[in-house]
């Protein structure tokens, strides 16, 4: 190559590579320029200033802990010992935890020296390594207590409510009651609540010990009262995962009845009537645009809330999605076997289920089982919002906002179960497609 | 038996089958020929009733097929097996339920959905495939198969139907020598043991001499040649083919003998 | 005609949690009082107990006031209200208290001009309904539209969500329910307020209440008009003498202390169905 | 099994009709049972769906169309405000879309990443490939909806927990998909550029993307379009958006039936419109490739 | 220069290479010969460090090449070119993109992604390609090219690296004789003009014997030959390909000259 062939070449490239970087810059660039008008659309500087992360430490700490309410009533002088506050972790009269102490004067001992005292007369004593002995009078709504001006910022006071937090357990203190809340790590009440029998005995004693409730066997018994858990509730919850997946199940199914039968009116081939053809395609994107969720609303009114409801919303989607997913499907079959089928002189019916049915099975079956997985996601989401199913529980709980260990355990059960839908999906799809016809 | 009037096919303003006349009055052999284009599927296609005709009439044992509609027309499909070039085979399924489909006329449709045929049939299917010696290919699935095997299939699918009429559309054109000559066997031993009438289209002029008592050509959607395979000469084939002078016999052979000639292996490169 | 079945629809909203758990024992004595099975149901939100009652599908249900009066203008025929809660003290209502951060200064409505508003959800009667009618007759004004008065209006979905939200910052004041007795530094007695409260989720001394409603009845419990008279003269019985028959039931079923219930009716709920209708036609 | 015999030795025609027979009748056995056990978890799942669900479905059958009637029935009364409302809407729809958009994008770079860490062969740290599936995996089981939740009470309502939420469960989702056409990618190129001392961000940047690229671009098209679903629903939980204006609107009921007409329109429009849109995109963009 | 000591590598219990040991002390042109499967392109892939050995070590200048990890390692790779069969060039770019990725080692990622490559490298790539003969090329995608000008832009984009060493596995066994001869000649002349180390796989034996100074002989993992091209008679031959008596050399020859020698169309659907 001469010398100014190659300076051409050169400037080519060079060139070649200009555009090059302009490519590699702008898509970059507007997807820079997109972010940052979202950061503004979105007000995410506002939103990194209001984030609770007090929120985001009580959720996570809360999720993986309990705690026990120790309440006296300032009106009658009654203590209460309850797990997570809630009438159903009471301890049963005349019973207690084992860090709470004393008759006249109630000693609970937080742990890491932190001691708080139930003194007679609605007065409190709190005592804090580092911090001198906190003491607190309940005088009608008003508090009198010895807390200097200036506060330490785990201390919250007012002359009718004081609020102390530290890492041992939470102190609040009204006119009205003195709360203790002292924390523990673990799902306290998971397996037996405390009006249990089997409630804090080992798996040993249970599976071979002796019998701890005259009435029943240890195993029955501790099965009933597992199941029956009224903290966890078990039984609902697995009623629940039921549901979810019933809906998942009947819907996804369901549609794929329905659809096949529809997607051959809706195939070019196998419905020569344009105007129907259209009909059914237009149906199947109104079905499928409408979405789920607002079939579940417009069917509340007919059918009412319950798993049913839920079942019927996927299936009129899926029959829409299932629709031209098929149809495309038998747009796509061979005409040779369908002509091989024919020649024998097969009925029409025949004709569809050796000519058509043999080819598309493999796809249709893939999609279905593919589907079973997704809508069990989709269940969940419409059971939250139309109610049915552990979506529902999982809102409650969400709404409740104090048992996040109960939202853990469900998401982490809402996981569990997606996942083995996708399993079984999984495996059945292997199982049936990779099998003989 | 089979009486062709006048029958035309158009599609479109394009004529694929033109005003053909044939007669066929006992149960014989007959091979079609013509180029690529010249009517021959569509011929038999109208025939097995695959295809509507345009125009004209085909009359089998004084009863009027292109008439037939419905249940009878599927009736007459059934008296009259196709054998397709591409084997049309439901691959997926297994060698036996393809033979069985050439029972499903006669079935009840409810019971074919499930798979359901009689045991008698399912006996006689196997012994079908035992006599074009694949009986042995029984539980496979079709798409497991070798072409010829497939085809063999095809045929026993074919004599499931125990038709009058077996209809076959380049029945070789997609098998190597070895496979064609035991797939043409076959025909003409099923065409002489079963006195059943065959009508083949071949594409090449020494399968039809060989295995055929009677030979049509057709052009262009018109039939140009009938007659004896010794009617049949180099001159006439010419004009069946519109070829030039340069026309060699062997570049429409696929006979296994002709292997061994010299010059045969450029010579397949045109087929 | 019999009935086959009875259901039950809950909507704690207001009131409870754990609805259904709580509900179980009343599910029971209704299987025993009428001698069918009796299922509950809990649906998300009023809209879906609402449709339920409104389709025939849920026969009998503990509705917020604003809810009945949603029923009532869509099918007076549908629902008869029958009882109605009692409050420790005899009262039978409840307030909407507007709340909102003590740091941010606000201390009233009045320095509430320009702010952000959260209510919570629209078929809510106190989180919605009656601040809605109410508060613009606070001062002239104040108008509950966006950009009027205050800067923005939103809803957030829920009572449990606007005191987040306040307690967040991201909304300047909201309102929610509580019944009005007992002191603001404990969220009163009962409501909202006292659930976060008690959930560690608000520190009362971090919040200031800047406007009270009047006196809002509590929700009716309605039964199906349709039903065969008998069964609802037993239903209503039965849940009437449920305090009597068995006080911790009726704690579950009243989600709280009570003196139980009392017989109510339409005329209670005018003004609450007055009040809606005034806002359909806004 | 048979097949193992098959061949070897000739078989009478008796013992090949016998032995097909056992097939069939097996295979009949069986697929008699795999029919009536879903017949029978069909019916019976129905049946304990109608019986949990609080009306029948029988008995609600003939009032389907009660509530949709409702609804038109009020909006056409008012169909004069429709224009009115769809454009008082229209930025609702923005944020439905962009929230729809942005998460769309985050997941897709999340899953290009999960995808590359998680395919044997392109892997950075081989050993812990199976950790990067089960992270896909695990992110693809989590409904938005579970993290949405949770979020809005950390970060208050809005789109951003949200756009969060939708974007998590599209790295997950798309990992996998992600993977399945990086499996499949030409490895010569790769290892052409290693043998240079090109580091691993190079390697895939040259010599994976510009394989994937279409495929991956396709498959975040579909992912776009299920997403800006999702994103509607999740205003239903408070997430901003349309789907919370729709909420708002049907949960009053009627006197706003003409709103919840108008969103409505809005967000089917949408829906269709971009799933047209990216389904001719998807289609283009894969054509040319051969399969 | 290049020390091999001892160099092993198995997968699982199969020894690709066994136990190697060479000593190269000045830049020169080395030619591996052996059957498929002998170890030959396990060996140069542990000598550029694509393949980890499993025993003994590399050294290179003193610098012991097998304990480098992370980003020395791939400044070694940058230093050690390697050429492949398949050229695993990056099909959907262009020619000169592909000769700069040899400059990758020395860019960062950002400036990758950016295509900020200095003007000084594109110039150079051009020159290279150039020097190559196929400056034309540059703004082409490389898929569009035919296999002997992918090979030179896979020895330009080894250039571009400016290497002390130059590994080509097999450069010309997906090419064509004509091909074949350009690029072996533009490897010699790399060695010669730049005085870089090159070591080339070679499938033939009359390629090793025509462009090396020095061949090396692999069989099952072991060296068995090193020596000149003049020591490699037909009997040394024989025992590295482990052939019998019938071995013809022309079985292995890819040679432009031979190819009108009769039998060769035969011979080579051997090799
Ligand atoms: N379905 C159809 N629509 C339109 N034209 C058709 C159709 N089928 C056949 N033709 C045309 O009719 C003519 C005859 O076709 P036919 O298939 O019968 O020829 P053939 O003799 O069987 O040729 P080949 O050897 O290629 O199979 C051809 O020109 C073909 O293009
Ligand atoms: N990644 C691997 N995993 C397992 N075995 C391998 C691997 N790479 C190579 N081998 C085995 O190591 C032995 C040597 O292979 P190598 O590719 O080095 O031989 P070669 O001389 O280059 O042969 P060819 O001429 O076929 O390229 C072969 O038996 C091969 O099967
Ligand atoms: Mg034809
Ligand atoms: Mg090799």
């Amino acid at each position: 190559m001469t010398a100014t062939d190659l300076s051409l070449v050169k400037h080519e490239a060079d060139k070649l590579f200009q555009r090059k970087r302009l490519i590699r810059f702008a898509i970059p660039a507007v997807i820079a320029v997109y972010l940052v008008y979202i950061v503004f659309a979105f007000d995410l500087p506002g939103l990194a200033q209001r984030a609770n992360l007090d929120n985001a430490v009580t959720l996570a700490s809360d999720s993986w802990s309990h705690k026990v309410h120790v309440t006296r009533d300032n009106r009658s002088g009654n203590i209460t010992y309850a797990v997570e506050g809630e009438r159903k972790g009471t301890y049963p009269e005349g019973q207690r935890p084992h860090w709470v102490s004393g008759d006249e004067v109630v000693t609970i001992d937080l742990g890491g020296d932190h001691i708080v005292r139930y003194l007679p007369e609605n007065r409190t004593e709190i005592e804090i390594p580092g911090f001198p002995l906190i003491t607190v009078q309940a005088e009608g709504r008003a508090l009198i207590s010895n807390l200097p001006e200036d506060l330490p910022d785990w201390i919250s006071a007012s002359d009718r409510r004081i609020g102390i937090t530290t890492p041992e357990g939470r102190i609040t203190l009204t006119g009205a009651r003195t709360e203790v809340f002292n924390y523990f790590p673990g799902w306290e009440l998971f397996w037996f609540t405390l009006d249990s029998p089997y409630h804090g005995q080992s798996f040993a004693t249970i599976l071979i010990g002796e019998r701890l409730d005259p009435d029943r066997s240890n195993i029955s018994g501790a099965v009933s009262d597992w199941w029956n858990n009224a903290m966890w509730r078990h039984k609902d919850v697995a009623w629940a995962i039921g549901e979810t997946i019933l809906m998942a199940f009947l819907g996804t199914m369901g549609a794929a009845i329905l659809a096949l039968p529809l997607a051959f009116l809706a195939a070019k081939r196998f419905s020569p009537v344009m105007l129907l053809r259209a009909a059914t395609r237009r149906l199947f994107d109104f079905v499928r645009g409408v979405d789920a969720l607002i079939w579940t609303v417009v069917l509340a009114r007919a059918f009412g809330p319950g798993p049913l409801t839920g079942a019927l919303a996927i299936l009129i989607t899926d029959t829409g999605t299932f629709g031209k997913i098929f149809s495309e499907a038998l747009e796509n079959v061979d005409d040779k076997q369908i002509e091989g089928v024919t020649s024998t002189g097969a009925k029409p019916l025949q004709r569809y289920r050796f000519g058509v049915i043999p080819q598309v099975v493999p796809v249709l079956l893939a999609q279905i089982l593919y589907f079973l997985e997704s809508n069990t996601r989709s269940a969940t989401i419409i059971g939250a919002i139309t109610g049915g199913g552990i979506g529902l529980m999982l809102t409650q709980a969400i709404q409740t906002q104090k048992d996040w260990e109960e939202v853990a355990y469900y998401i982490i059960l809402i996981i569990v179960m997606v996942m083995f839908m996708d399993w079984v999906s999984g495996w059945l799809r292997g199982k049936l497609i990779g099998g003989k016809e | 038996m089979l009486h062709i009037d006048t029958l035309t096919k158009r599609f479109g303003d394009k004529t694929a089958v033109d005003a053909a006349n044939i007669t066929i009055d006992r149960p014989s052999m007959i091979g079609i020929i013509g180029r690529s284009g010249a009517g021959k599927s569509t011929l038999l296609r109208m025939i097995n009733r695959l295809t509507d005709a345009t125009d004209g009439t085909i009359t089998f044992d004084g009863e009027e097929i292109t008439a037939l509609r419905g249940a009878a027309k599927r009736d007459w499909q059934s008296r009259c097996a196709m054998i397709f070039q591409q084997f049309n085979l439901v691959p997926r399924m297994d060698v036996v339920s393809n033979v069985l489909h050439g029972t499903l006329n006669k079935r009840s449709t409810l019971a074919t959905m499930f798979n359901l045929y009689p045991q008698a049939d399912i006996h006689k299917a196997i012994e079908i495939l035992d006599r074009l010696g694949i009986a042995e290919q029984a539980p496979k699935r079709a798409e497991a198969l070798s072409g010829g095997q497939q085809q063999r299939v095809a045929i026993a699918r074919a004599l499931m139907q125990d038709p009058k009429i077996i209809l076959a559309d380049e029945p070789i054109a997609s098998l190597d020598p070895m496979n064609a000559q035991v797939v043409m066997h076959s025909l003409r031993t099923i065409h002489e043991e079963d006195g059943r009438m065959v009508i083949a289209n071949l594409h090449t002029l020494d399968t039809a001499r060989r295995y055929c008592d009677r030979v049509i050509g057709m052009r262009d959607g018109r039939i140009v040649f009938d007659g004896t395979p010794a009617q049949l000469t180099t001159g006439v084939a010419r004009d069946i083919y519109g070829a030039g002078a340069d026309f060699s016999e062997a570049a429409t052979s696929t006979e296994i003998e002709t292997l061994d000639r010299p010059g045969i292996r450029e010579a397949e490169a045109y087929v | 005609d019999g009935i086959t079945e009875f259901r039950i629809g809950i909507l704690g909203g207001e009131n409870a949690q754990d609805r259904m758990n709580s509900y179980q024992c009343l599910a029971d004595y209704t299987t025993e009082a009428l001698g069918v099975e009796t299922k509950l149901f809990a649906p998300a939100d009023y809209n879906g107990v609402i449709q339920g009652l409104l389709g025939g599908t849920i026969d009998m249900a503990w509705l917020g006031a604003s809810a009945y009066a949603a029923t009532y203008l869509q099918d007076p025929e549908a629902v008869e209200p029958v009882l109605i809660k009692v409050n420790v003290d005899g009262s039978i209502g409840y307030h909407s208290i507007g709340f909102a951060r003590k740091d941010s200064g606000i201390t009233s409505l009045d320095d509430m001009e320009g702010k952000v508003f959260g209510f919570g959800d629209p078929n809510s009667t106190s989180g919605y309904l009656i601040p809605s009618i109410e508060i613009p007759q606070f001062k002239d004004g104040i108008t509950m539209e966006s950009g009027d008065y205050f800067g923005e209006v939103k809803f957030t979905g829920g009572h449990e969500q606007t005191i987040v939200a306040v307690n967040n910052g991201d909304i300047d004041g909201g309102v929610t329910w509580a019944d009005g007795q007992g002191n603001w530094e404990d969220g009163y007695n009962s409501g909202a307020l006292r659930k976060a409260v008690d959930a560690g989720l608000v520190d009362m001394n971090d919040l200031v209440q800047i406007w009270k409603s009047n006196v809002i009845p509590e929700g009716p419990i309605v039964l199906r008009k349709e039903l065969p008279a008998d069964v609802r003269a037993t239903m209503t019985q039965l849940v009437d003498a449920l305090h009597e028959r068995d006080p911790d039931c009726a704690y579950g079923v009243a989600a709280g202390d009570t003196l139980g219930f009392q017989p109510v009716t339409h005329d209670t709920y005018i003004s609450i169905v007055e009040a809606r209708k005034a806002k359909i036609g806004s | 099994m048979s097949d193992a015999t098959l061949g070897v030795v000739p078989q009478s025609v008796d013992t090949i009709q016998s032995s097909y027979m056992a097939q069939v009748q097996r295979r009949r056995l069986y697929g008699g049972l795999t029919l009536l056990i879903f017949f029978v978890l069909m019916v019976s799942g129905f049946n304990i769906a109608d019986g949990r669900n609080a009306g029948g479905f029988w008995d609600g059958l003939h009032q389907i169309g009660d509530y949709p009637a409702d609804v038109l029935s009020e909006a056409w009364e008012k169909r004069a405000a429709l224009p009115g409302l769809i454009a008082k809407y229209f930025p609702a729809l923005v944020e439905t879309i962009n929230i729809a958009a942005v998460s769309t994008l985050i997941g897709a770079i999340g899953g290009l990443f999960l995808s590359l860490l998680g395919t044997r062969g392109l892997a950075k740290w081989p050993r812990i490939i199976p950790l990067f599936r089960r992270l896909s995996d695990v992110m693809r089981a989590v409904p938005e909806i579970v993290i949405a939740l949770v979020l809005i009470f950390v970060l208050g309502g809005g789109p951003v927990p949200a756009m969060i939420a939708i974007a998590i469960h599209t790295a997950g989702a798309l990992g996998k998909l992600f993977s399945e056409v990086a499996e499949n990618a030409d490895l010569k190129p790769v290892e052409g550029l290693a043998s240079t001392g090109a580091n691993w961000s190079q390697r895939m940047l040259l010599g994976v993307l510009p394989q994937v690229a279409p495929n991956y671009v396709s498959y975040s098209l579909l992912r776009f379009e299920i997403n800006i679903r999702a994103s509607a629903i999740l205003g239903f939980v408070g997430a901003g958006g349309l789907g919370y204006e729709l909420r708002n609107a049907m949960a009053w009921g009627p006197g706003r039936f003409d709103e919840a007409a108008a969103i409505f329109i809005l967000l089917f429009a949408t829906i269709v419109f971009f799933d047209q849109v990216s389904s001719h995109y998807r289609n283009r963009l894969t054509e040319g490739q051969g399969q």
